[in-house]
């Protein structure tokens, strides 16, 4: 495993499937169904839009859900299907600024940075407030 | 019940403490404290360049080399990108201080070549 | 000179006016109340009525010091109608009243007692004749004294302090059409009537003075006349008219005995060997029962429980000088009939398990009153467990904790009714940080707990007597042993919630309390105070020489008063004062070089200048401290123990009958 | 006398450890200057972990602003006399992170720091000894005329 | 007579602290030992507690002065009271005096740690003081009298007879004395869940008084385990210490228990052992 | 009222080495929720790692956590040599899986003290750490340096280890499995530790893979799951079997990690007996191009990088998952309902590593 397969650059991670956001909580909740271990969420600043990839894993294989979200909309939480999200969500909004609305545990865009930290530090565009 | 017997073993046995430093000789190859010897020093800036923690800074047309100790964390890169090997890495660590030491070590000004 | 002239002149009083003071002077002033309803005219009466009452009870008992002797008196008929005959009508007439008042409340309980007791009454008047005591109906030893003076005085005190009280009670509930008169009536006639409770020597008087408090009790627990009120007030005379059912039952065998009904005959007739005494054992349990009401022992602890809806005067009445005092007042009486036998081990049971009871219980209370009612169950347990104990040692230990309880406690609850006036609150939870708000009740708040529980304060001296005297029944020791640590935990968890407070600098600030709310406060705590400091005169002047006056009477061949070297010997004095010491010395450097103040650890998180404790959680929020005290409901809650407890105090009293009915 | 309360000062600091924001390695490194192969209570120090026990604020990392905050308020909370110990590279600058957005270069800019102890990690034994030099430090300046150790922290923070 | 028991009490009153300090001091250097470190210096107690005194006062609120002053009052008075001989029982409330001082000043600050402290220290009041008020029966029971000092006129020494208010009074010093499993309320070493619990509000001079008091207290319990050897001032107190070192290593070979199981040890077991050993005690006097 | 506490636990606090919060709301003892509140290590590493160039990040995310510090630049190299791409020489994969294998020992040895300590067993836990000193000794005399070693570089390792020191390992090595054989005992059969650890925080393996849980706290509520199973470095050539307990609790996940000690140890002989000849590192050529998601077994759990290149000197973003970070969903679960004096315990049940965390 150590050495890559193939040689060739790779472009875009393995096992990744591209969704609509609309269809986002339908894909989650379909990966609950199938008992898949959420990983993480990767958030990634594409300038006009933000790259969401979604982590999951089956039995130590990766599954990757790639949601593009312009930058105003309103992305919905997933924390009532896997709790686990909540903390990532909180973390993404906080740090680019993406609108991630409805977490179980909402801390305000106070998870990481206090008050006086400027917004969105990982956002390549900053935003205000 | 298990550790009755270990605290009593500990008990009547010498204490694992080391009185160090004055009884440890230092390890071989340990990363202790970045030293240059400027000597051959050529000012090129690879060290410098390489520094994760930007603690060494060159400045070529001064000659001199700045090491900021307190920003350094021992990664032996500077060593490592030193063709000429001013960069050494000391066994001893740096021992602790009162003020910010200023280290800078100041070659000799670059010759011009009609001096030569 | 002067002196002789002070001494001659009590010398010279009648001690039967005096008699008549005590007793007939509160029910007056308390017909006058009512019958005038002029706020001034009331305060004043009751005022005056303080002051004389208590002056006449204090010359009583100077009376007493002097000529050491107890006092018979028969007070002379008025208009040519006997006081028997009058004392007759009135019982008649309270029975009756309790029958009515079964017939309202549509309590079938009430009414059966009731019905119950009159008919006893009205057998033993009517059908049996009974051999009327020759003796002065009237009796005051140097023990019914000293209970008068206290009764007199805490009573007047409280008095005093309703006066402010209802007012500021009926302010607070918007009662406009006052109650204050009939209040007043009540409270008035209560005093007087257990003074005559503890002065009568005629058993019949003593049964109609016992029913006269419980009437009174009665009235005051619904004087708010919420549902509430009415339905704990219902359960309140129930459970009294079962001891007032029990007492005539007594009566009504000592009679069948052919007994004369006195107090002191029935005594000297118990000291007259093993049969008599044996004889005597089931009346005598009849009125340890009647006794048990009245003081809540175990299975009959709800109503005093349901009695703090009353308003807190009557609280503090109830639960310190009067009512509970009447039951034990009773058994202490009572006591040497049954010196050894088994029926006085059970007593002592009874009483051992109320005061683990009482206070297991109040643990889980964070209701103030209630954990001054589960308090109060408990100190009245050890009475009786002391009471029970029966030997001079014990007894002495009885009558010390029913002299610092009386003062402690009624000084707690007028201090909780005045928090409760200023806070409209009874949560000891609420209190948290009273100290820094009321810093002034606190401060006597928290002197009247450690009263309760700490040395050299006079509550717990007795309790060492009371230890030091159960070691006759060890197992009754080991429940007095666990009863006293569980008392510890909620007086500490209480004045612990008072004190505690947020970051301040020492400072003295005052709040302004009403004179008659601060100057009965100050009374009692310094009279707690002075009685903790002076505790050796008190047990060798007044308590020891009660106990051998009534006690060694009639037991000459118990055992001698011990001579309590260990308790008396022990330099309380020098104790209190260099504990005074520890106290002011660290007051007296702070005024000196004041510390700097810092708030308080949080784990880095505090947020300072405000006036809570606060600090950052999640998000940045700034969150207050809230810290509340424990309660292990599960543990403790009255849910989880009512039920065995209730099953263990019945099983006590019939127990109680069967030890008096089967063995010596 | 006199002597004797400064000796037994520096025989036996108590220190409160914070982690500022460092990566652990310094920590851990102060918590294994307590184990037996290094066992720095024979210095009597111990870690009391509690500010307002403690005679020294032992500092690790690299200092964000939630945590500045909290640094501050446990300072605030130690009785005078007290030191305070940056430890390790973090603490001192920044270390390799001094770049980053959420850190602050080091303790300095927090609080008046009285020991430096380079390294990352520095060696458990340079932890304890900056510790004692530390004391050492606190010392002096207590022996001064004016003992700083009346002072308001507001004002001896001035005077600095 | 009197003077000589004024002496006596001075005396008490003064070598008590030095050689509760130096107990502790040994105390931390054998739990050091045990843990195969080098320890501190014998004196490091001594240290300690100079350098707390020296060090700046910083208060929470002025009722921390008192219930310090207190507590450290009637530590010192319940060893004068032992030494001189005087009633056990007033000695035990003298005590729990001092615990409920302390306690107050534990909650007199609102501060999580503290209070909770508190709220534990309350609990383990209640787990020992019945073993203590049941120590004092035992001894009246043997002696006929609660003096201490009547202990003194026994022909045998109390060990033969109450020899398992020995393992009691060792239940009591790990609780008295903060130590593992009964570290509950505040420990000597501050990784604890509780910082360190009902001491955390106190500080500079305040915890100085603290200490010393603790070093009373010390000695007082080892004073009254002493008791239990009276005939041989050697055997008694080489009981006495073999108590502690028993506490100590007891201390190091345990976790910290939660308070609801020293409350079911102190009352299932520790009652049921002084029980127990009166139960015997009567049998064996009875026949 | 209501009998409500509200409490701050932590950021600084003697049982918590790192700095975090729990917000505790109980009653009586009894927590009732906990609310974690973090960002007090909080750097923006991700974002450094995006300014820095890609080598010299090695040194940087090596520095996210001292007590992992090699598994992180082990798993970040992993992902660039994906991308370059660049094959690893097998004595270098070998050594990966040595040092990684002695981080985990250490950190696992750290932790069974910290764990210890949590409950008030002091003597304990200095047992576990002087036993840990001794792996510390190793990693000087190896690595040269006691906590972060820097010795894993893009293509292999910047160190070899000698056949002397590899003799001193497997010397060390039995030595500290016999001080082992002593303090585990100490710990998993004591009374008083099984009173205080048996049955608390109990996580299902149903709740533990909804709640995301990694490493030994998967393992302990009874599911196989080890990234090392997916076999880099060398892991694919060494026999093993990941540690696996049923009960949940936190008994369950102490000797989940108490075991690993052994496996570690297991590991590291094997290792060092198939270790082949060899280079040690190969060089990297060109610049990494691409997205790529790599994991590798931390001692805590699973830990992920991702990283995006676009074939220039700097990275377009590196995203760190660690695995406390998966781990703190599952705790705010456990807590409630637990004593007060549980909470030290739980809490550390997972190994909370906040630098690792917060990044
Ligand atoms: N194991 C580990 Fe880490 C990583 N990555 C994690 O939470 O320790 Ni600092
Ligand atoms: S030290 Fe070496 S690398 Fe640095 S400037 Fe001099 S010659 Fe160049
Ligand atoms: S050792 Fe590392 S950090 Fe220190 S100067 Fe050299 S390159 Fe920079
Ligand atoms: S100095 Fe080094 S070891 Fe210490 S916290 Fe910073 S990065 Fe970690």
């Amino acid at each position: 495993m150590s050495a890559p397969p193939g040689g060739a650059a790779l472009p875009d991670i393995e096992a990744c499937e591209e969704i609509e956001l609309s269809a986002l909580r339908a894909a989650v909740q379909r990966c609950r169904d199938q008992r898949l271990r959420f990983i993480t969420i990767t958030c990634m600043d594409m300038g006009e839009t933000f790259a969401l990839y979604y982590h999951f894993d089956e039995k130590l294989k990766m599954r990757h859900l790639l949601v593009h979200a312009p930058r105003a909309a309103e992305v919905a939480s997933i924390s009532d299907i896997y709790f686990a999200a909540f903390l990532v969500e909180n973390e993404v909004r906080e740090l680019f600024g993406v609108n991630i609305t409805g977490m179980a545990i909402d801390y305000h865009g106070h998870l990481l940075l206090t008050e006086d930290n400027e917004p969105t530090p990982m956002a390549k565009v900053r935003m205000e407030g | 019940m298990r550790m009755l017997r270990n605290v009593m073993r500990n008990l009547f046995s010498r204490p694992s403490t080391r009185l160090e430093p004055q009884r440890r000789a230092p390890i071989p190859g340990v990363r202790g404290t970045v030293a240059f010897e400027t000597a051959d020093c050529v000012y090129c800036g690879a060290c410098g360049l390489r520094c994760p923690a930007k603690a060494i800074e060159v400045d070529r047309p001064a000659r001199t080399i700045s090491f900021d100790l307190f920003k350094c964390v021992g990664c032996a890169c500077c060593v490592e990108a030193c063709k000429k090997g001013c960069v050494q890495m000391r066994e001893a660590y740096a021992h602790p201080s009162y003020q910010k030491p200023d280290i800078l070590f100041q070659g000799a000004p670059v010759l011009k070549r009609e001096e030569k | 000179m002067q002196f002789m002239d002070v001494a001659s002149l009590i010398r010279s009083v009648s001690p039967g006016a005096l008699i008549g003071i005590l007793v007939l002077l509160p029910a007056l002033s308390g017909l006058l109340v009512f019958a005038v309803r002029l706020n001034a005219a009331r305060v004043g009466i009751v005022i005056v009525t303080a002051w004389v009452v208590t002056g006449a009870s204090l010359t009583l008992f100077l009376w007493g010091a002097l000529e050491q002797r107890s006092l018979l008196f028969t007070p002379p008929p008025v208009g040519g109608v006997s006081w028997d005959l009058l004392i007759l009508l009135g019982d008649g007439a309270l029975l009756l009243i309790f029958c009515i008042l079964g017939a309202a409340r549509r309590s079938p309980q009430i009414f059966a007692l009731a019905l119950l007791q009159a008919g006893g009454f009205l057998w033993l008047e009517a059908g049996m004749k009974p051999p009327h005591a020759h003796a002065a109906p009237l009796a005051a030893d140097w023990l019914a004294i000293i209970m008068t003076l206290i009764v007199s005085i805490i009573g007047m005190i409280i008095a005093t302090y309703a006066l402010p009280y209802m007012r500021d009670h009926e302010a607070h509930h918007q009662i406009h059409v006052s109650r204050k008169p009939r209040f007043f009536l009540f409270l008035l006639l209560f005093l007087g009537a257990m003074n005559g409770l503890l002065l009568a020597d005629n058993l019949l008087w003593l049964a109609s003075f016992w029913e006269l408090t419980t009437l009174c009790s009665f009235m005051l627990i619904r004087h708010d006349g919420t549902e509430e009120a009415r339905r704990n007030a219902d359960r309140a005379l129930w459970m009294n008219l079962l001891g007032g059912v029990a007492m005539i039952a007594g009566i009504l065998l000592l009679a069948a005995r052919g007994e004369p009904l006195s107090v002191r005959q029935v005594l000297a007739d118990s000291a007259g060997g093993a049969a008599a005494q044996t004889a005597l054992l089931l009346p005598m349990a009849c009125f340890c029962l009647a006794g048990f009401t009245k003081s809540a022992q175990m299975p009959f602890q709800s109503w005093l429980l349901g009695a703090m809806v009353a308003p807190t005067p009557v609280s503090a009445l109830l639960h310190s000088s009067t009512m509970v005092k009447a039951g034990v007042y009773l058994i202490v009486r009572f006591a040497p009939a049954f010196h050894n036998t088994y029926l006085s081990d059970v007593v002592a049971f009874v009483g051992g398990f109320s005061f683990v009871a009482g206070a297991l219980l109040a643990i889980g209370k964070t209701n103030a009153k209630a954990v001054l009612a589960y308090s109060t169950i408990s100190n009245l347990g050890l009475i009786i467990a002391c009471v029970g104990l029966n030997t001079p040692l014990a007894m002495t230990g009885a009558v010390m904790l029913i002299i610092f309880h009386s003062i402690s406690k009624g000084m707690l609850f007028m201090a909780t009714g005045v928090v409760e006036q200023h806070m409209q609150t009874r949560d000891i939870e609420e209190m948290q940080g009273l100290v820094n708000t009321m810093p002034l009740t606190t401060s006597l708040m928290v002197i009247g707990i450690l009263s309760m529980l700490l040395p050299p304060f006079g509550v717990l001296i007795a309790k060492l007597v009371a230890l030091e005297a159960s070691v006759e029944l060890p197992a009754l020791l080991i429940l007095l042993i666990l009863g006293s640590t569980m008392t510890v935990v909620f007086w500490t968890k209480w004045t612990g919630r008072l004190l505690s407070s947020a970051p301040s600098t020492p400072r003295w600030g005052i709040e302004r309390l009403h004179s008659m709310y601060l100057i009965p406060l100050l009374l009692l705590t310094s009279g707690a105070v002075i009685f903790s400091l002076l505790v050796v005169p008190v047990l060798t002047q007044l308590v020891i020489p009660a106990v051998t006056q009534y006690y060694e009477a009639i037991r000459p061949t118990a055992a001698q008063i011990p001579p309590m070297g260990e308790v008396l010997q022990f330099p309380w004095l020098p104790f209190a004062l260099t504990l005074t010491a520890a106290v002011l010395i660290p007051l007296w450097i702070m005024r000196a070089r004041r510390p700097q103040v810092r708030d308080v650890y949080l784990c880095g998180e505090q947020v300072s200048g405000l006036p809570t404790v606060t600090f950052r959680a999640a998000g940045e929020e700034k969150t207050e401290l809230l810290i509340s005290g424990y309660y292990f409901e599960s543990w403790v809650g009255e849910e989880t123990h009512r039920r065995w407890m209730t099953a263990v105090g019945v099983a006590l009293c019939i127990l109680l009958f069967g030890t008096a009915s089967l063995w010596k | 006398m006199f002597n004797f309360v400064h000796k037994c000062r520096k025989k036996s600091p108590w220190i409160v450890h914070f982690d500022a924001g460092a990566c652990n390695g310094c920590d851990i490194e102060v918590l294994a200057c307590l184990t037996p192969v290094y066992d720095v209570e024979r210095f009597g120090i111990i870690n009391v972990g509690n500010p307002k026990h403690a005679d020294v604020l032992v500092v690790t990392g690299t200092c964000n602003r939630r945590n500045a905050r909290v640094l501050r308020n446990l300072y605030e909370q130690m009785p005078e006399p007290r030191a305070v110990v940056a430890v390790g590279a973090c603490a001192l600058s920044g270390g390799i992170f001094h770049e980053c957005y959420n850190v602050l270069k080091g303790v300095d800019g927090i609080l008046p720091v009285d020991v430096y102890v380079p390294g990352c990690a520095p060696r458990p034994e340079a932890i304890a000894e900056g510790v004692l030099m530390a004391m050492e430090r606190v010392e002096q300046r207590s022996r001064e005329p004016h003992s700083q150790m009346q002072a308001e922290p507001a004002e001896r923070e001035e005077r600095r | 007579m009197e003077v000589e028991r004024i002496l006596l009490a001075l005396a008490a009153l003064l070598f008590a602290p030095i050689v509760g300090g130096a107990l502790t001091g040994a105390d931390r250097k054998l739990t050091a030992r045990m843990q195969k470190r080098i320890g501190p210096p014998l004196m490091q107690p001594f240290y300690d507690a100079v350098k707390l005194f020296s060090k700046q006062r910083l208060i929470v609120n002025g009722f921390q002065s008192v219930s310090v002053s207190v507590y450290l009052a009637s530590m010192a008075l319940s060893l004068v009271l032992l030494v001189l001989g005087m009633d056990l029982l007033v000695l035990l409330f003298v005590l729990a005096l001092g615990s409920v001082a302390l306690i107050l000043g534990g909650f007199s600050v609102k501060s999580p740690y503290s209070q909770i402290g508190s709220q534990r220290e309350v609990l383990q009041l209640l787990a020992y003081e019945p073993l203590l008020v049941l120590m004092v029966v035992a001894i009246y029971l043997k002696t006929g009298s609660f003096s201490a000092s009547s202990v003194m006129s026994l022909r045998q020494p109390l060990i033969y007879s109450l020899p398992l208010f020995i393992v009691t009074m060792i239940l009591v010093m790990a609780i008295k004395l903060h130590k593992s499993p009964m570290d509950i309320s505040g420990s000597h070493h501050a990784h604890q869940e509780l910082v360190r619990g009902i001491y955390t509000e106190f500080s500079g001079p305040q915890m100085g008084l603290i200490e010393i008091a603790h070093w009373y207290e010390l000695v007082f319990l080892l004073g009254f385990i002493a008791l239990f050897w009276h005939t041989n001032l050697l055997c008694g107190a080489l009981l006495a210490l073999g108590c502690y070192f028993a506490v100590i290593v007891i201390d190091n070979i345990t976790a910290r228990m939660t308070w609801r199981w020293m409350l079911r040890v102190t009352w299932l077991f520790g009652i049921g052992a002084s029980l127990l050993n009166l139960f015997l005690l009567y049998g064996i006097a009875g026949r | 009222m209501a009998l409500k506490t509200v409490i701050p636990f932590g950021p600084q606090h003697p049982v918590l080495p790192e700095p975090i919060q729990l917000k505790l709301v109980m009653k009586d003892e009894v927590v009732q929720e906990a609310i974690p509140h973090i960002g007090y290590v909080h750097r923006g590493i991700e974002k450094a790692a995006e300014k820095m160039d890609y080598v010299q990040n090695v040194f940087l995310v090596e520095r996210i956590c001292g007590i992992c510090s090699f598994l992180h630049a082990l798993c970040y190299c992993e992902a660039i040599e994906k991308l370059l791409p660049c094959e690893v020489p097998p004595r270098a994969r070998y050594l990966r899986v040595i040092w990684g294998e002695l981080h985990r020992l250490q950190s696992q040895h750290l932790w069974l003290g910290l764990f210890a300590d949590a409950f008030g067993y002091e003597s304990l836990f200095m047992e576990f750490w002087r036993n840990r000193e001794r792996v510390m000794d190793l990693f000087e005399k190896t690595a040269g340096s006691r906590i972060i070693i820097s010795t894993c570089c893009i293509g292999g390792v910047r160190r070899d280890i000698s056949d002397e020191h590899l003799e001193e390992i497997l010397q060390t090595l039995k030595e500290v499995e016999r001080a082992l054989d002593h303090s585990i005992p100490a710990l998993l059969e004591d009374y008083t530790v099984r009173k205080r650890i048996v049955g608390k925080g109990v996580l299902t393996a149903e709740k533990a893979v909804e709640l995301g849980a990694v490493g030994p706290v998967l393992r302990a509520s009874g599911i196989a799951e080890d990234t090392r199973m997916t076999g880099y470095a060398a892991y694919d050539e060494l026999d093993f079997k990941p540690v696996v307990e049923t009960a949940g609790d936190c008994y369950a996940r102490a000797k989940v990690r108490a075991l690993e000690c052994y496996q570690g140890i297991e590991l590291i002989r094997q290792a060092i007996q198939r270790l082949p000849d060899g280079e040690i590192a190969a060089r990297p050529r060109g610049r990494p191009n691409g997205r790529v998601v790599t994991r590798v077994e931390q001692p805590r759990g699973e830990l992920l990088y991702m990283v995006a290149a676009n074939g220039s000197q700097k990275l377009e973003r590196m995203r760190v998952r660690t695995p406390t970070f998966a781990n703190v969903p599952p705790l705010v679960a456990m807590l409630p309902g637990c004593e007060f004096a549980d909470v030290p315990v739980i809490t550390l049940s997972i190994d909370p590593c906040i630098s690792c965390t917060e990044r």
